[in-house]
């Protein structure tokens, strides 16, 4: 079982699959904007795990910039987007999304 | 209903039914929480409740609860006789008993019409300027405890306790003396006492300064307590506020000087208010500025009345007790000065009996308290606290 | 200092509170009584419960009057005369140097006053005590509620004819 | 494996000890204490009064702006620190690089002082005002 | 020099039993022991005894020769209560919420230099690690606020996190000047680089006129991130009666108590690492008196960084009994308004000292 | 601008100032407070540094005229009631049977030489009640109730508080009380006389 | 220690992670979600330390849980009931999640492990990264890192304007 | 069930030693519950302040129940009050102990005939470890009761219920009457 016994490239890319998986899923199905929101932060961490891997095994720096400006990203990214929930829980009062689309006029 | 009206302000807004209700972002929709502060709570001094409504950190609305500590003074006045009634007033404003017994001794004396002797007024004037002095320490130390700082409330106390030793030499107890008698006080003055008062003045005021460097000139305090839980003087007397609360919207309201009891026309005080330089008038920190510098003019009043005071050897302070307390029928209105204001004493007699008919404390601190709510719309909790203790409650007087 | 001195300023006090009373009286002739004289603490009476508030404002706004401080306000119990009071005492602080009391009464059972917490704050509190133990009404009170006892205590306790309760919330309460 | 690995392998070590710490440390205690529970005790402690209302209500907003400033910050902090350890070797240049970087920031540290961000709101507290009767509104003096 | 010391350190980490690395975890749970005594020691006791002296009281006594056993009777003690977890709380959160406290402030300790030998783990990123890892403690206290459905200990935990998060960008900044000065992250080389015969002078607070102010700022900084006072808000006993653990009892307060003094100690010792040397000796040599010769070594090593963490605890104990306490906004206005700008002047000025002066 | 360096100076110079003066009673911690009273000259010269007590090692004097726990010098009561009407609070139990005449010389006279005219089987003060207001001394006759300095005297029982000064035992006092009943039958006349001295009647219990 | 305990410990961290993932995405109780979101945070910065990237793993630690988590914790705490989770409300989607969640998963997995021929160099990163991603931000990478600070400047007046609840009539104390 | 709930009847050396170490550790770390009532409240303030300074013995106030080991009824408690003192009261953990401070708490004292809203003894509502006489009690008086309290906690006994360790602490007592005697001596010294 050298699959197991070795940690290659591959198991990082396995983990990031799932979590992008899990990710996607949660925007997907889940209505509270603030979960979207971890599904969001779930699929960009699964990203830089590739990142950081391929950059692992390929010996270069490339990646490992690009994850910090990922996680730059997804730092801009949270405080927007939970700036705008909480604006939208204001209007709203809800941070439902799917009765958000609906209560749009 | 011909209720009141109006009341502007950018974020008050008045019902019609006169209630004052802060609206602080409300189309933020953060829930509002109630919150009880109290009865068992570090900085409520004893057993009040405030049942606030708090919105985040800001308090829109706090609604006091009294009544824990109601040890249903007024009915023991009516029946007890009117010496017994002393130890009962001692229990009220446990901080300054002194100065309840002189109070309600006044009263007395004005419905009984008996002469005091001179020596007993200088020794009553005494004996409740060290309580005053004792009971402001414990106000300004409760207050440094509100605002977190926990030194100046320990050094606070160190310094009452000598406070406490030369009451206890006095008078035999420490801190409900059932000292101050109707016509007279228990006992006279140890030998040596006035001596050692005057040491007492001599090691205090090092101290005081010390305290007033340690805190109230500390900036943290300063800024937490500046702008505080302002009232307006014309409001504050329209809240019956009164002792250092009034003073320190600047109104000169001193019952030692209107009313001039005792042998208070005779010493030479100020009536402290503050000057605005330093604090905003009417705010926290002016009502302890006042505290602090009331501290300073009790001293001097105590020099003063040991300078004055006749000596007389063999001197039976009990001499002018009348044997059988019972005044002729009547009614009377007796108050004095008490440190956290007037404590006012309305007794009826029916001339029949050796127990009054009906005996009423106004209580300084029920009265202060009352503006509590309205003070306390869109405060912080912190300042919120920062009020409570600069109302500086006994509770025991709040309840009765 | 003693009884000279006291005695002069008290009888300044009644001659104030007597000139007092003359404006009062002035303006409410039917509905204040002469003033009682009496040297430790002059007062009258109101005879028209009803008009107490507007006599109260009375005393608070007039220029002359100007009584802008409550110093008290306590209820009274006068069970031979079937009646429940109050009694007030009023000073003018920084303004004039006069003070007077007085007295309202209501019936014992169901009394009415009518409140002026409104005109002195000071009366909020005051007024809630009263009702607390003696159970007479502030119309127009903001919050009349019990203030001391609990709310859900049994009957008036300074009411010269009370019994206390046997028990509190199963907790023995006589000793 | 490399020296970082193993040097994370310590604070890994670092990181089983305090977890077998605090475990360790509740079930000695659980060994020990009684457990002797009730109604009354395990209600919510409020000041001896019977609690009113959950305390997980929607919270105010204010400290999220806190939050909000911070992670900025923060990510800058990040970039910074890298470029701490090497900026002697690079000179001047690096210095004006990271000069713009942080003064660009810097300006949104200043717009969000002049627009009030960075201010706690204190809503103004009610100055108690003077009891007025509408009837007669006008004597009111003083 | 510490070539010989580290070979003894290495075979100690490196020392296994059945391929289970007993070397390192004494390492690690030297530290732990370490935390442990220091807290029952120094941080309670020592706290009261010197709280006690500045209050012109006394302190405890009775308990062992003045008083000497008091913080050990206290731990036994919460050991024996009953732990009361209350009905509505949230029982996963409530639990673990002591435990992330924990962990996150022990973590921090991985990285400790107290010796030129003994380091748990000399990474690369240490210090950055070191403040870094505070967030964990951040997450710990929330969990413990909310999990205990307690409004004081709600108001308690946001108040403390919104405290903790706000203060960690002056102190970042703070130390990023040090950073700057030495251009590493790495503690040991960060203590070695303040190595030398003149002691004292060659720690970075002396090496340079501008390291104080980012070394007040980080002072300041740090008392808040420890919610000392008078940033003591969040546990402010006269307005929240103990902040975030009022509901704990038991064992749980207990461990909540040493993460507090655990993180004390931290940032205590990350100033006097990064601006006083760590584990150097201060005092120089002169002429024919080695004092910093005689000064050095790995228990004097452990003895300096303790003595210089255990200053700077005096010094927040002192600033404690002697300070009121901040309100929330002003908190707010000393760390945005204050210790930022000031902060990021100490970054330009150090900057450019440090590339046109030195 | 001016205002918020200001402010800074002022934080900074005010904390210093502070924290001079804790420090220095920091290093003040060297001297102990001594334990004279206050009624002791030097009492005011010693009180610098600690001031803590070590309590039950140590103590300073409670004042003579201190009101803690009350005592009765049961011997020299006369039984005259007083300090039971005076009490406020009724925490004084007192029973009394008058003295028969041929018993007045066993019952003897206080210690200020007036005769006891009292038995007092029971005398009970409740000081878990008493107030220690002091006011039963005060109007106490023959100075026998009086408040002692002793004040730390706490007690696991409740009951342990009510402390009995009364000098007869139950069968003395129904004796004693027998007598009375007999005397009164035997001379219902009203006014007592002074009895001339009767045969020494032995009791134990004083 | 050995590359045994290491490949166990690179599979309790790839499980915490995966586990509390899952966790995140499937918990019915929005408070848990974000707490268990502290794990997966934590399980992916060890992970970035097998990867070599000990800076990005104290930065995820930093930035997602010092600053991300707490954002959305505050969030939760500020917009949520979370007495009344509802429950049904989320059913809606799950069908076609779950498909999407499989199949996306399934083919990644599929594509990365036995579709791609992945190049791996023999040279693989070692060491630590600071100081290297410090020369880089100087020097490849200036322009973005420029852009950077742009760009938060920007999240910044955003946020901070989209976040501003004070309303005209409120005052500010000073 | 933790080693304090367990029933032991037979008591060997090492249990008893446990005992020890565990009741040392207890009663050298009371730390009561920051309450006052009334103005037994002010002389227990001064008693924990420097001039007495409590925390000799380890005792400092916890502000809240849940850390504190002892609770002080330090003044009157009123009708009002009493269902606050109970509950406070049983959020307080296990082992616990209540002190009553002052007359008023011990029986209503001065409040004891008329008081209509007045708790007349606290011992009416929760069960009380040791009373302090006094009116109020000195300071002196509040640390002896504390350490009747550490007197009642060295007694007590893994499996041995605190009543039966009372009667074995009362066993070892003196009589009451001996405490008059005391006093008797006390006065006449003076
Ligand atoms: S001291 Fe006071 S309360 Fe005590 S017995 Fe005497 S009169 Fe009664
Ligand atoms: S007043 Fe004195 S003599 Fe009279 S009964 Fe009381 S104690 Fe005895
Ligand atoms: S026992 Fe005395 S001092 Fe204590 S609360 Fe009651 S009345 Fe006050």
């Amino acid at each position: 079982m050298d699959f197991f016994s070795t940690v290659g490239l591959n198991h990082y890319l396995i983990i990031s699959a799932i979590l992008f998986g899990l990710g996607l899923f949660a925007v997907v199905t889940r209505k509270n904007a603030i979960v979207v929101l971890m599904g969001v932060e779930l699929i960009l961490n699964a990203a830089n795990i590739n990142f950081l891997a391929f950059s692992k095994y390929n010996g270069g720096m490339e990646g490992v910039m690009f994850s910090l400006f990922v996680i730059v990203l997804a730092a801009a990214e949270a405080a927007i987007a939970l700036a705008i929930i909480i604006n939208i829980y204001k209007t709203f009062n809800t941070v439902d999304v799917s009765s958000i689309d609906s209560m749009k006029e | 209903m011909q209720e009141l009206g109006k009341a502007e302000h950018s974020s008050i807004r008045v019902t019609p039914q006169g209630e004052n209700r802060v609206i602080v972002e409300k189309d933020l929709s953060s829930e509002e929480m109630i919150l009880n502060m109290g009865p068992q709570h570090p900085s409520t001094h004893g057993v009040l409740r405030l049942e606030c409504k708090t919105d985040g950190e800001v308090v829109i609305e706090a609604e006091p609860y009294l009544g824990y500590l109601h040890r249903c003074f007024e009915k023991h006045a009516e029946m007890v006789d009117y010496p017994g009634i002393v130890p009962f007033v001692d229990r009220m404003d446990y901080l300054a008993s002194m100065n309840n017994d002189f109070a309600y001794c006044i009263a007395v004396e004005k419905l009984l019409d008996i002469e005091i002797p001179r020596r007993v007024e200088f020794m009553r004037v005494i004996v409740s300027e060290i309580n005053r002095i004792a009971s402001h320490l414990v106000a300004i130390g409760t207050y440094a405890i509100d605002l977190g700082a926990f030194t100046p409330f320990l050094f606070c106390f160190r310094d009452r306790e000598h406070m406490l030793n030369l009451l206890e030499w006095t008078s035999g107890a420490r801190m409900l003396y059932n000292y101050i008698l109707i016509g007279g006080v228990a006992y006279d003055f140890p030998k040596d006492f006035a001596h050692r008062t005057l040491e007492f003045v001599k090691y205090f005021r090092p101290k005081a300064l010390e305290l007033q460097k340690l805190l109230t000139e500390n900036e943290i305090f300063v800024k937490r307590t500046k702008g505080v839980g302002m009232m307006p003087a014309d409001v504050a007397i329209n809240y019956g506020w009164s002792g250092p609360m009034l003073r320190g919207s600047g109104v000169e309201w001193d019952l030692r000087r209107v009313d001039g009891y005792s042998v208070y026309p005779e010493l030479d005080f100020k009536v402290c208010v503050p000057d605005g330089k330093f604090s905003d008038i009417g705010d926290s920190l002016s009502r302890h500025v006042v505290r602090a510098l009331e501290i300073e003019e009790s001293l001097n009043i105590i020099e003063q009345c040991l300078d004055k005071m006749p000596e007389e050897e063999g001197f039976d302070p009990r001499s002018a007790i009348p044997k059988r307390i019972r005044p002729k029928a009547g009614e009377v209105y007796g108050r004095a000065e008490n440190p956290r204001g007037e404590l006012g004493f309305y007794i009826i007699s029916d001339g029949k009996s050796t127990k009054p008919l009906r005996c009423k404390a106004r209580s300084s601190c029920f009265v202060n308290l009352s503006a509590m709510k309205e003070l306390s719309l869109g405060q912080l909790i912190p300042d919120l606290v920062a009020i409570i203790g600069s109302i500086d409650i006994v509770l025991g007087e709040v309840d009765r | 200092m003693g009884e000279s001195q006291e005695s002069v300023s008290r009888s300044q006090e009644v001659e104030a509170a007597l000139a007092l009373w003359e404006i009062v009286h002035a303006a409410f002739p039917d509905a204040v009584s002469a003033l009682d004289e009496n040297p430790f603490m002059p007062f009258f009476e109101v005879l028209q419960t009803e008009r107490w508030r507007e006599i109260a404002l009375f005393l608070r706004d007039d220029p002359k009057l100007r009584c802008n401080y409550m110093a008290c306000l306590s209820g009274v119990d006068y069970p031979e005369e079937g009646k429940l009071g109050i009694v007030c005492n009023l000073e003018s602080v920084g303004v004039h140097a006069h003070k007077i009391a007085v007295k309202v009464y209501c019936d014992r059972e169901d009394g009415v006053i009518p409140s002026v917490a409104r005109v002195w704050k000071t009366a909020d509190w005051h007024e809630r005590e009263a009702f607390d133990m003696y159970g007479m009404t502030f119309s127009g009170h903001p919050d009349l509620r019990r203030i001391l006892c609990p709310e859900d205590w049994t009957g008036y306790p300074l009411r010269k004819d009370y019994v206390v309760q046997e028990s509190y919330h199963g907790i023995k309460v006589p000793n | 494996m490399d020296q970082t690995l193993s040097d994370f392998g310590t604070v890994f070590v670092f990181l089983l000890l305090g977890i077998i710490f605090v475990v360790g440390g509740y079930l000695t205690a659980r060994l020990l204490r009684p457990s002797r529970p009730n109604p009354e005790k395990l209600a919510i402690y409020e000041c001896g009064e019977e609690a009113v209302g959950s305390a997980w209500v929607k919270f105010n907003i204010r400290f999220y702006v806190v939050a909000l400033i911070f992670i900025i910050f923060d990510v800058e902090v990040v970039f910074l620190f890298p470029w701490a350890t090497v900026f002697k070797q690079l000179g001047e240049f690096a210095l004006i690089e990271a000069l713009v970087f942080a003064g660009i920031l810097v300006i949104g540290l200043v717009y969000a002082w002049v627009k009030g961000d960075l201010d706690w709101v204190r809503p103004t507290p009610n100055i108690p005002k003077m009891p007025v009767l509408e009837e007669d509104e006008s004597q009111v003096v003083s | 020099m510490s070539t010989s010391l580290n070979v003894w350190s290495d075979a100690l980490s490196e020392f296994s039993l059945f391929g289970l690395p007993v070397g390192l975890v004494i390492v690690a749970a030297l530290p732990l022991v370490f935390i442990a005594l220091y807290a029952l020691t120094y941080g309670v006791y020592g706290e009261r005894k010197i709280s006690a002296f500045m209050q012109d009281r006394l302190g405890p006594m009775e308990v062992g020769k003045w008083g000497i056993l008091q913080t050990l009777a206290d731990i036994l003690k919460l050991l024996q209560k009953e732990d009361i977890v209350n009905k509505s709380a949230d029982k996963f959160l409530f639990v673990i919420g002591p435990g992330i406290l924990f962990v996150g402030s022990f973590l921090a300790f991985a990285v400790l230099p107290f010796g030129p030998a003994f380091i748990g783990a000399d990474l690369n990123v240490g210090l950055f690690y070191a403040i870094g890892i505070v967030a964990l403690e951040v997450v710990g206290i929330l969990a413990a606020g909310w999990g205990s459905n307690n409004k004081w200990a709600l108001y308690g935990a946001i108040r403390s996190v919104a405290q903790i998060v706000s203060y960690e960008i002056p102190a970042a900044i703070a130390i990023l000047c040090g950073v700057m000065m030495a251009g590493t992250l790495s503690m040991q080389q960060f203590t070695i680089l303040q190595q030398g015969e003149y002691g004292f002078l060659h720690f970075f607070l002396f090496q340079n006129p501008i390291a104080w102010i980012p070394f007040l700022i980080y002072f300041i900084a740090s008392l808040a991130e420890t919610n000392r006072a008078p940033f003591d808000i969040p546990e402010a006993e006269s307005e929240l009666v103990a902040g975030y653990f009022t509901e704990y009892s038991g064992m749980k307060f207990a461990v909540i108590f040493l993460a507090e003094y655990a993180s004390m100690f931290m940032v205590s010792a990350i100033i006097s690492i990064v601006f006083l040397g760590g584990w150097n000796s201060p005092f120089p040599n002169i002429g024919p008196l080695l004092l910093n010769d005689w000064t050095t070594g790995p228990v004097w090593g452990a003895f300096w960084i303790i003595m210089k963490g255990f200053f700077f605890i005096f010094i927040q104990m002192w600033l404690r009994w002697t300070l009121p306490r901040l309100r929330v906004d002003q908190l707010m206005h000393v760390c945005w308004k204050v210790l930022t700008p000031f902060a990021f002047v100490a970054f330009v000025l150090t900057a450019i000292w440090e590339i046109y002066v030195k | 601008m001016s205002e918020y360096f200001r402010d800074i100076g002022n934080s900074v110079t005010s904390i210093l100032t502070g924290m001079g003066i804790t420090l220095r009673h920091f290093f003040n911690a060297v001297k102990r407070k001594g334990d004279a009273g206050i009624d002791e000259e030097n009492y005011f010269n010693q009180v610098d540094g600690l001031v803590t007590l070590q309590y039950p090692r140590e103590a300073i004097p409670t004042p003579e005229i201190g009101r803690y726990r009350l005592y009765n010098e049961i011997d020299d009561c006369i039984g005259c009631g007083q300090c039971v009407r005076a009490c406020p609070i009724d925490c004084i139990m007192m029973e009394t049977i008058k003295v028969t005449k041929d018993d007045l010389a066993v019952c003897g006279k206080t210690s200020g030489g007036q005769q006891k005219k009292f038995w007092v089987p029971v005398f009970d003060i409740d000081v878990a009640q008493c107030m220690t207001c002091g006011i039963c001394s005060a109007v106490c006759p023959t100075e026998c109730l009086y408040h002692t300095q002793v004040s730390d005297f706490s007690e696991f029982r409740r009951e342990n508080m009510i402390y009995h000064f009364g000098n007869l035992t139950k069968l003395e006092a129904e004796a004693k009380r027998k007598k009375l009943e007999e005397e009164k039958k035997a001379a219902p006349a009203p006014k007592p006389k002074p009895a001339p001295k009767a045969a020494p009647a032995k009791n134990a219990t004083t | 220690m050995t590359n045994t305990t290491y490949t166990v410990i690179f599979y309790l961290f790839a499980a915490v992670t995966v586990f509390s993932a899952a966790f995140v995405v499937f918990s019915r109780n929005i408070i848990y979600s974000a707490f268990s979101l502290l794990f997966t945070f934590f399980g992916v910065a060890a992970l970035y330390v097998f990867l070599s990237a000990d800076f990005i793993a104290v930065t995820q630690i930093m930035v997602y849980v010092g600053g991300i988590l707490v954002l959305l914790l505050f969030g939760v705490m500020f917009t949520n009931k979370i007495m009344m989770t509802d429950l049904k409300t989320d059913v809606l989607n799950i069908l076609p999640g779950i498909v999407l969640l499989l199949s996306i998963t399934g083919g990644l997995i599929y594509t990365f492990v036995a579709r791609a021929e992945w190049f791996t160099s023999t040279v693989q990163l070692q060491g630590s990264v600071v100081e290297k991603i410090g020369f880089e931000t100087m020097s490849r990478y200036v322009l973005p890192f420029e852009m950077v600070s742009i760009l938060l400047l920007l999240a910044l007046i955003g946020a901070a304007f989209l976040a501003r609840f004070d309303k005209p009539g409120k005052t500010n104390d000073k | 069930m933790g080693l304090l709930d367990a029933k032991i009847s037979n008591h060997n050396v090492l249990v008893t030693s446990v005992d020890n170490v565990l009741n040392w550790a207890r009663l050298s770390s009371l730390w009561p519950m920051g309450f006052g009532l009334a103005c037994c409240a002010i002389e227990m303030m001064a008693t924990n302040a420097s001039n007495y300074d409590l925390e000799r013995f380890g005792i400092f106030p916890r502000s809240s129940p849940r850390q504190s080991d002892l609770m002080i009824v330090a003044g009157t408690v009123t009708m009002k009050m009493a269902e606050r003192v109970i509950r406070l009261y049983e959020q307080m953990p296990e082992p616990r102990y209540v002190l009553s401070m002052g007359s008023c708490s011990n029986c209503g004292g001065p409040y004891w005939k008329h008081g209509y809203h007045v708790l007349k003894g606290v011992d009416r509502i929760i069960p009380v470890d040791v009373y302090v006489p006094g009116c109020p009690p000195r300071p002196e008086a509040l640390i002896g009761g504390l350490m009747k309290v550490q007197e009642l906690i060295r007694m007590e006994q893994i499996g041995i219920s605190r009543v039966e360790a009372l009667k074995k602490l009362e066993e070892k007592n003196v009589d009451p009457g001996q405490l008059i005697e005391d006093a008797r001596k006390g006065a006449m010294a003076s």
